[in-house]
């Protein structure tokens, strides 16, 4: 087993702080508190739905309604949660409890899981045309003054990352019961076996699910003042990119927290290094592709030295 | 029933288990008291694992009872499986794996109780083990993994193991740390505590074993204490005409040219059957699997291929869950009947109702999914797929896990066979019963040759002597 | 075997009922009409979502991003190739073809040489496709060639003639998972592609066949579509990416094939269409129209999967 | 000219949120063209364009970010939402860079606007309509993507116009996301349920498609409103000339992104220039077809560029 293999943490850091060498070097002005909070304030709500899809695929399902989803909690926000706060709380809990709902539906019926999604994803989407039929909405006050606030010595983008990398990984990697839920991924008839209610295990991972998924649409909000119902449906993919990127894999319970969160902060400062290199018009759209099979063509290496093992 | 200090730990009363057609238990009583060292053997088939699951709960009769004197679960009771496929979790590390069975472990500091707690159960019953409880179960080898698994069944896991069952724990174990478990059980027992131990290897049964029940087609049989039982008289219980032992090789010198020859030094000749030897986990299987992999193209269709695989770690590398008993056989013989690209349905089933018979599979129609099977059968669908094939090299990567007795035999016999009429066969084993059967043998050690012994060289001791050699030296 | 344990009857069944309630609203007025539209507009939706039923056949994780971006590219350079000259179908077909080609070996040589997860290859490649599009063509929608309008829009013997090519395709596709052996290479690869290769399987010739395939169904697709709306444009394909999914799981999908459900693809495509237009025809708003879509996705594969279980 | 060589050093960039369609092709068309000649003639040191993948706000907001961080001293916006970028934009007002918003507009009061007045567009489609149709009839209502603010804007004003001419109705109402082939889509599968249609209003994008679906249908084309695509333009004077079919075409031209560079331009240079500005819309009748037709590359759209001293007479109208 290669040092490399076993640590698969070192790809996505390695692979953020090339890029962000590169762009340091392209933009020197991102250099400093005021830049970086530029470069990746809007990676928080990414970092959150990324967290939240991990949690999805540590038990081998995949989600493809979180774009909506956080859509959906974004129009909640800038409406009811700004208007009528304490109906708000009421239904963003409701969403992460429908969350865990369909995380027992799914193992009950034994249905794919991406059928499922798929549904939701016009669900949501449908809900929150509803609630908010054209852009508007504002953020709550106190949620603009959390997503702006400026700590000391580094800026609110890193500060929020670092503690939703930490929390994860406290709840996924070192808890007992974070270790039971990748279990289910890796395999679930052991751990029925073992005599744990598999079912409720996998709503808890869907209601995690939920929850980072609301804490997305909410940090979302605080930093672009109001909501529209399609406001996120990228996140969907990214969120996914952001799992893979920070070396997790789609079966079998392997996730890294900090992995995801770096992940999705490299999917940010990617987009971010191309509009620095003032391409043709033409071409930006697809030199964030090429960025995308850059940075993932590092696993390669990776890849073959765990497969000499 | 039994005296009043030691109550049963499970009582099975007439408990039977029917899939649709199939009685897999037929009505079974059994009673397992402390101090119980049940041998449990059967043939493939027989429902020895259905049994297992009965007990721990795992699956419900369909008729009949099950119950414990220690609490109304098995886990309660302090009853553990060790099961016959491995399950535990691989993406976590050992001392993880712990936890998922150990579902009282709460807590700050859990990982420091569950990491001593896993070695020290490794230390007890393999010592010198050298299993780090920090590494994720993916990087253990096979063997390392059905350590892991008996030791998470015998660690304490809040209250001691009262009784616990282990299906066919040694398959994929070399005999020196077989060795070792049986000694455990052996402790373990003495001490008050009870096990069911299933295996096909008749001198382990007798070693360990105060009582042996015999199952055969979902009944028991016979059970009386290990004496009274003679091996032969076992196998004759088990109801199996044992193919008269052919005489063994050695008598066959004529070779033809070499057909096999890798950058480690492992070579064949055409109508040779090469044994792999050594302790479990260095390399054997990874030797097997490059020179499949290097003889065969996963992009070139071969209409007539080089080679075929018969695998021994079934999920992982053998069995396509999802088909037909039919369909597992004839994957590999697909691309010959073919006519336009089209399978050839007919042939197809003519095929597999041909292994079907040849090789014994139990089961009333080929078209049932192949999980429907018992392990051992299912592995019997694997050699079939490979013996199907014309292919004139045939690796085999520790084949006879979990085989029965009568039907090894029948496989032996087939293999030599298949060798006459000029295939050759490389065959990793991790019993030195097996692979003294073969007309050479390279002995493995830290993913090197250390030895190639062939005719009256192959002995148990000198597999033994290159296994080791070096350890014994530094 | 109880046709109520086919997978694929659900979303059949789910079409005819939406077909049923639309008709009920005009009191069976213009059931030809729509009967006529769902086949034409069902075909685009069954070719994309058949190739895409072989690659989600490769098993978890396998799936193609890029078909918007086939479809868009494919018919873009098509089209510009035709420069709506009469008598250059021909040509204009071939060159779809050979774009879809060209994205499957690029699709595969990603996954491939690189290892990258498809999901994410497919996708990061798609954006480079649409780069392509733009760049040749600059979003121009060019008229295709009149014949071929022609033959995008007719019929022949009642049935449109898209939904002809999308039907041989659909048999095509059936033949080849259930009785060829190339299809049994594919359900044994979806299954677990170690085994696969151990038995012998070339599994690495099926992924890349399977990918090259759903890129040539897409770049036809694109080809078609264009051809029927009246010129190739650069969002043209966006709707057929959840599309392509949903018709494959929505038509009972499972990788284990013997249980085929081609049939599934084609009443999910109808299905989609019909049930839009009995929303928008009983006046629901985006946003009924979304929630409700939904609702009935997943109550059948409910239905379709506690059917299965109970048998 | 003195006002050239105040503006000599600055940068402008556009933010772009979507490039998926022809309209917004000829918009970073025209941005390319005038932003070149503005470099040339020494009135900017540059003008370049931007764009994201998709039409997301989420995008839009970094790539201003980058823009602030890049040192841009205005940014040319067409916004993915009127609200959801008013946080970045804020951190550009602050950064200390002018923002210009058109078409796409925000409503942060920093920024400068330059609104096409949407709504009219839609209710001046049923005030045509009634010119034409003095009998009133059956319409049916083509909307674009949900959820986005033009769509809703145009959806308002149509029905205002068919509240304030009672003889109309709308009978159906399905979304076509400004695309000809999803309009066509939609369109097949109402039609069979609707009765008998006098009237069809858009958003732009989608006329054509609905022909089609009339043509195959077998019903009567009725009296489609366009919205100055090429091909709808085309079909409009085939249909004329075949049997005398008559109707109108109006929209937004891409072109309106010259005269956001304009603005900032005169922003930058000092000029006082009120924060709301209107630009009217490009309006194609049956007169003005065949011009239109002729100066409409071949499937492109109807388009505009304005000048500077057009930008000139627009912030002195707005005075
Ligand atoms: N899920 C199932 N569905 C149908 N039949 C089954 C199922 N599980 C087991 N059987 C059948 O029940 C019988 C007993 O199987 P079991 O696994 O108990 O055998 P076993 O004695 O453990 O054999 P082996 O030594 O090969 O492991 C077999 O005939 C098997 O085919
Ligand atoms: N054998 C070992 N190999 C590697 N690291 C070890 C080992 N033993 C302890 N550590 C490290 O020592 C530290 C303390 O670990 P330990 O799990 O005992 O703490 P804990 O208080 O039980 O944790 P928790 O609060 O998560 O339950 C951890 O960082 C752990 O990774
Ligand atoms: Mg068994
Ligand atoms: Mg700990």
């Amino acid at each position: 087993m290669s040092f490399l293999a076993r640590h698969r943490i070192i790809l996505p850091v390695v692979s953020l702080t090339v890029l962000l060498a590169a762009t340091f070097y392209m933009q020197p002005r991102a250099m400093s508190y005021f830049g970086l909070n530029l470069l990746f304030n809007l990676a928080v709500p990414i970092a959150l739905a990324t967290i939240a899809q991990m949690m999805i695929i540590m038990v081998n399902d995949i989600d493809l309604s979180l774009g909506a989803f956080v859509s959906l909690v974004a129009c909640v926000t800038a409406t009811i949660l700004n208007d009528t706060p304490a109906l708000g709380l009421l239904i963003l809990l409701a969403l992460i409890l429908s969350y865990a709902l369909l995380g027992a539906v799914i193992h009950a019926l034994e249905i794919p899981a991406i059928v499922v999604t798929l549904g939701m994803s016009f669900v949501w989407g449908g809900l929150a045309l509803f609630i908010l039929p054209s852009p508007g909405g504002a953020s709550p006050d106190w949620l603009r003054t959390l997503m702006t606030v400026k700590p000391p010595f580094a800026p609110m983008a890193v500060v929020a990352s670092v503690i939703i990398a930490l929390v994860a990984h406290l709840l996924i990697i070192r808890s007992g019961i974070g270790t039971v839920l990748r279990g289910v991924g890796g395999n679930a008839r052991s751990v029925a076996q073992a005599g744990w209610p598999v079912i409720r295990l996998k709503a808890l991972a869907y209601g995690l699910a939920g929850l980072f998924g609301v804490l997305a649409g909410m940090a979302l909000v605080g930093l672009t003042t109001s909501a529209d119902a399609n406001i996120a449906l990228r996140y969907t993919l990214l969120s996914i990119a952001g799992v893979i990127l920070g070396g997790g894999e789609f079966i079998g319970g392997k996730v890294s927290p900090t992995g995801a969160v770096i992940g999705a902060l490299t999917l940010t400062l990617a987009a971010s290094f191309l509009s620095f290199l003032r391409l043709s018009s033409d071409w930006q759209i697809g030199a964030q592709g090429a960025v995308l099979i850059l940075v993932l063509t590092a696993r390669l290496i990776f890849r073959q030295k765990g497969a000499e093992a | 029933m039994t005296d009043h200090e030691s109550a049963p730990i499970v009582s099975l009363d007439n408990a039977a288990k029917h899939f649709g057609p199939v009685k897999a238990l037929d009505g079974v009583s059994l009673v397992v008291t402390p101090g119980d060292c049940i041998g449990l053997v059967g043939h493939n088939g027989a429902g020895k694992s259905t049994l297992v699951n009965l007990i721990n709960g795992a699956l419900a009769p369909s008729s009949g009872s099950v119950g414990f004197s220690g609490g109304t679960s098995a886990n309660e009771a302090g009853v553990r499986s060790v099961f016959q496929e491995l399950s535990l979790c691989p993406n976590l590390t050992v001392a993880e794996n712990l936890r998922i069975s150990h579902t009282a472990l709460k807590g700050p500091g859990w990982r420091r109780h569950a990491r001593a707690e896993i070695l020290q159960s490794l230390d007890t019953i393999f010592p010198g083990h050298g299993i780090d409880p920090m590494s994720e179960v993916d990087t253990l080898s096979i063997a390392e993994r059905q350590m892991v698994e008996i030791a998470i069944g015998f660690a304490p896991r809040g209250m001691a193991a009262r009784l616990v069952i282990l299906d066919e724990p040694t398959s994929s174990l070399d005999a020196g740390i077989a060795d070792q478990l049986l000694e455990h059980i052996k402790q373990f027992c003495a001490k008050g505590g009870a096990v069911v131990f299933i295996s096909h290897m008749m001198g382990e049964v007798f070693e360990v074993a105060s009582r042996i029940v015999v199952l055969k087609d979902g009944r028991i049989v016979a059970e009386r204490d290990a004496a009274d039982f003679t091996r032969q008289g076992l196998v004759d219980a088990m109801g199996h005409v044992t193919a008269e032992a052919a005489d063994t090789a050695g008598t066959r010198q004529e070779f033809g040219p070499e057909v096999v020859r890798t950058e480690q030094g492992l070579t064949a000749r055409k109508g040779e059957i090469v044994g792999l030897s050594g302790l479990a986990g260095h390399g054997q299987a990874a030797a097997l699997a490059r020179l499949y992999l290097s003889r065969s193209s996963a992009f070139r269709p071969g209409t007539s291929p080089e080679v075929v695989f018969v695998a021994g770690d079934r999920p992982r590398d053998g069995v396509l869950p999802l088909w037909s008993i039919l369909r597992n056989i004839s994957i590999s013989v697909l691309g010959q009947g073919a006519r336009h690209g089209l399978v050839d349905r007919d042939a197809e089933a003519r095929i597999a109702d041909q292994w079907k018979t040849r090789i014994g599979i139990r089961t009333d129609d080929v078209t049932n999914p192949i999980l429907s099977l018992s392990g051992g059968n299912q592995q019997k669908v694997l050699f079939a797929r490979a013996l199907a094939s014309p292919a004139p090299v045939v690796i085999m990567d520790d084949p006879m896990r979990g085989v029965d007795v009568g039907t090894k035999q029948d496989v032996y016999a087939m293999i030599r066979a298949e060798a006459a009429r000029g295939r050759t066969f490389l065959w990793y084993s991790t019993e030195t019963e097996e692979v003294c059967q073969c007309d050479r043998v390279f002995v493995f050690r830290d993913h090197e040759i250390s030895a190639e012994l062939t005719g009256a060289d192959i002995t148990e001791e000198k597999i033994l002597e290159a296994s080791f050699v070096l350890e014994e030296a530094s | 075997m109880n046709i109520l344990t086919k997978p694929w009857l659900w979303s059949c069944v789910a079409a005819a009922l939406a077909y049923a309630l639309i008709l009920g609203l005009t009191s069976g007025r213009g059931a030809g009409e729509l009967a006529y539209a769902a086949l034409s507009f069902g075909a685009f939706a069954a070719i994309v979502g058949l190739g895409q039923m072989l690659v989600i056949t490769l098993g978890p994780g396998n799936v193609d991003l890029s078909i918007p971006a086939t479809m868009t590219l494919a018919a873009t350079l098509a089209l510009k190739a035709m420069g709506t000259d009469p008598g250059t179908a021909v040509l204009g077909l071939g060159i779809a073809l050979a774009v879809g080609f060209g994205v499957g070996v690029a699709n595969y040589a990603l996954i491939y040489l690189l290892r990258l997860p498809p999901i994410i290859a497919t996708l990061a490649a798609s954006l480079i496709y649409q780069s392509l599009a733009i760049w040749s063509n600059r979003g121009l929608r060019i008229k295709p060639p009149e014949g071929l309008a022609d033959f995008a829009t007719g019929r022949f013997l009642g049935l449109p003639n898209v939904t002809w090519v999308g039907l041989l395709l659909a048999i095509v596709v059936w033949i080849a998972l259930e009785r060829s052996v190339w299809g049994r290479w594919l359900l044994a690869t979806g299954q677990n592609m170690r085994v696969a290769r151990l038995a012998g399987v070339p599994v690495e010739l099926v992924r890349a066949s399977t990918y090259i395939s759903v890129s040539v169904f897409a770049a036809l697709a694109g080809y078609l579509l264009a051809s029927f709306s009246g010129g190739a444009a650069l969002n043209m394909g966006a709707e057929y990416l959840l599309m392509s999914i949903a018709v494959v799981v929505i038509g009972g999908s499972s990788i284990a094939g013997g249980n085929s459900n081609v049939p599934g693809v084609w009443g999910a495509a109808l299905f989609m269409f019909l049930v839009v237009s009995m929303l928008n025809s009983y006046g629901a708003g985006a946003g009924a129209r979304n929630v409700l879509t939904g609702a009935i996705i997943i109550g059948i594969v409910i239905a379709a999967s506690t059917r299965r279980a109970r048998t | 000219e003195s006002h050239a060589s105040a503006t000599a050093d600055k940068r402008i960039a556009l933010s772009n949120n979507y490039a998926g369609n022809s309209w917004r092709q000829a918009m970073l068309q025209t941005w390319e063209e005038v932003g070149e000649q503005a470099v040339a003639d020494g009135m900017l040191a540059a003008a370049d364009a931007y764009t994201t993948a998709e039409n997301q706000a989420t995008e839009q907001a970094a790539q201003i970010q980058n823009m602030i961080l890049q040192g841009y001293d205005a940014i040319v916006l067409n916004a993915a939402s009127p609200t959801a970028l008013n946080g970045a934009v804020k951190e550009a007002c602050d950064a200390g860079v002018t923002v210009v918003s058109f078409d796409g507009i925000v409503t942060e009061p920093c920024a400068w606007r330059i609104a096409v007045d949407f709504a009219a567009m839609g209710e001046e489609q049923v005030e045509y309509l009634a010119t034409r149709l003095s009998d009133g009839g059956n319409l049916l209502e083509i909307r674009g993507l949900a959820g986005v603010f033009v769509d809703d804007e145009i959806s308002k004003g149509i029905h205002e116009g068919v509240a304030e001419h009672d003889q109309f109705e709308i009978v159906g109402s399905v979304h076509g996301d400004w695309a000809q082939d999803v309009s066509q889509k939609a369109v097949a599968g109402i039609l069979p349920s609707l009765p008998e249609i006098t009237g069809v209003v858009t958003q732009g994008g989608d006329g054509y498609g609905a022909a089609q679906a009339f043509k195959a249908a077998g019903r009567p084309t009725p009296l489609i409103v366009l919205g100055n695509r090429q091909d709808e333009l085309k079909w409009w004077a085939e249909q004329r000339d075949a049997n005398g079919y008559e109707t109108l075409s109006l929209s937004i031209a891409p072109g309106v992104a010259s005269l956001a560079l304009w603005v900032a331009q005169q922003v930058l240079a000092g000029e006082e220039v009120p924060k709301d500005l209107t630009v009217p819309f490009l309006k194609i009748t049956q007169d003005t077809l065949d011009d239109a037709l002729a100066n409409t590359p071949e499937g492109s759209v109807a388009n505009v560029t304005y000048t500077l001293d057009d930008a000139k007479q627009v912030i002195a109208d707005a005075k």
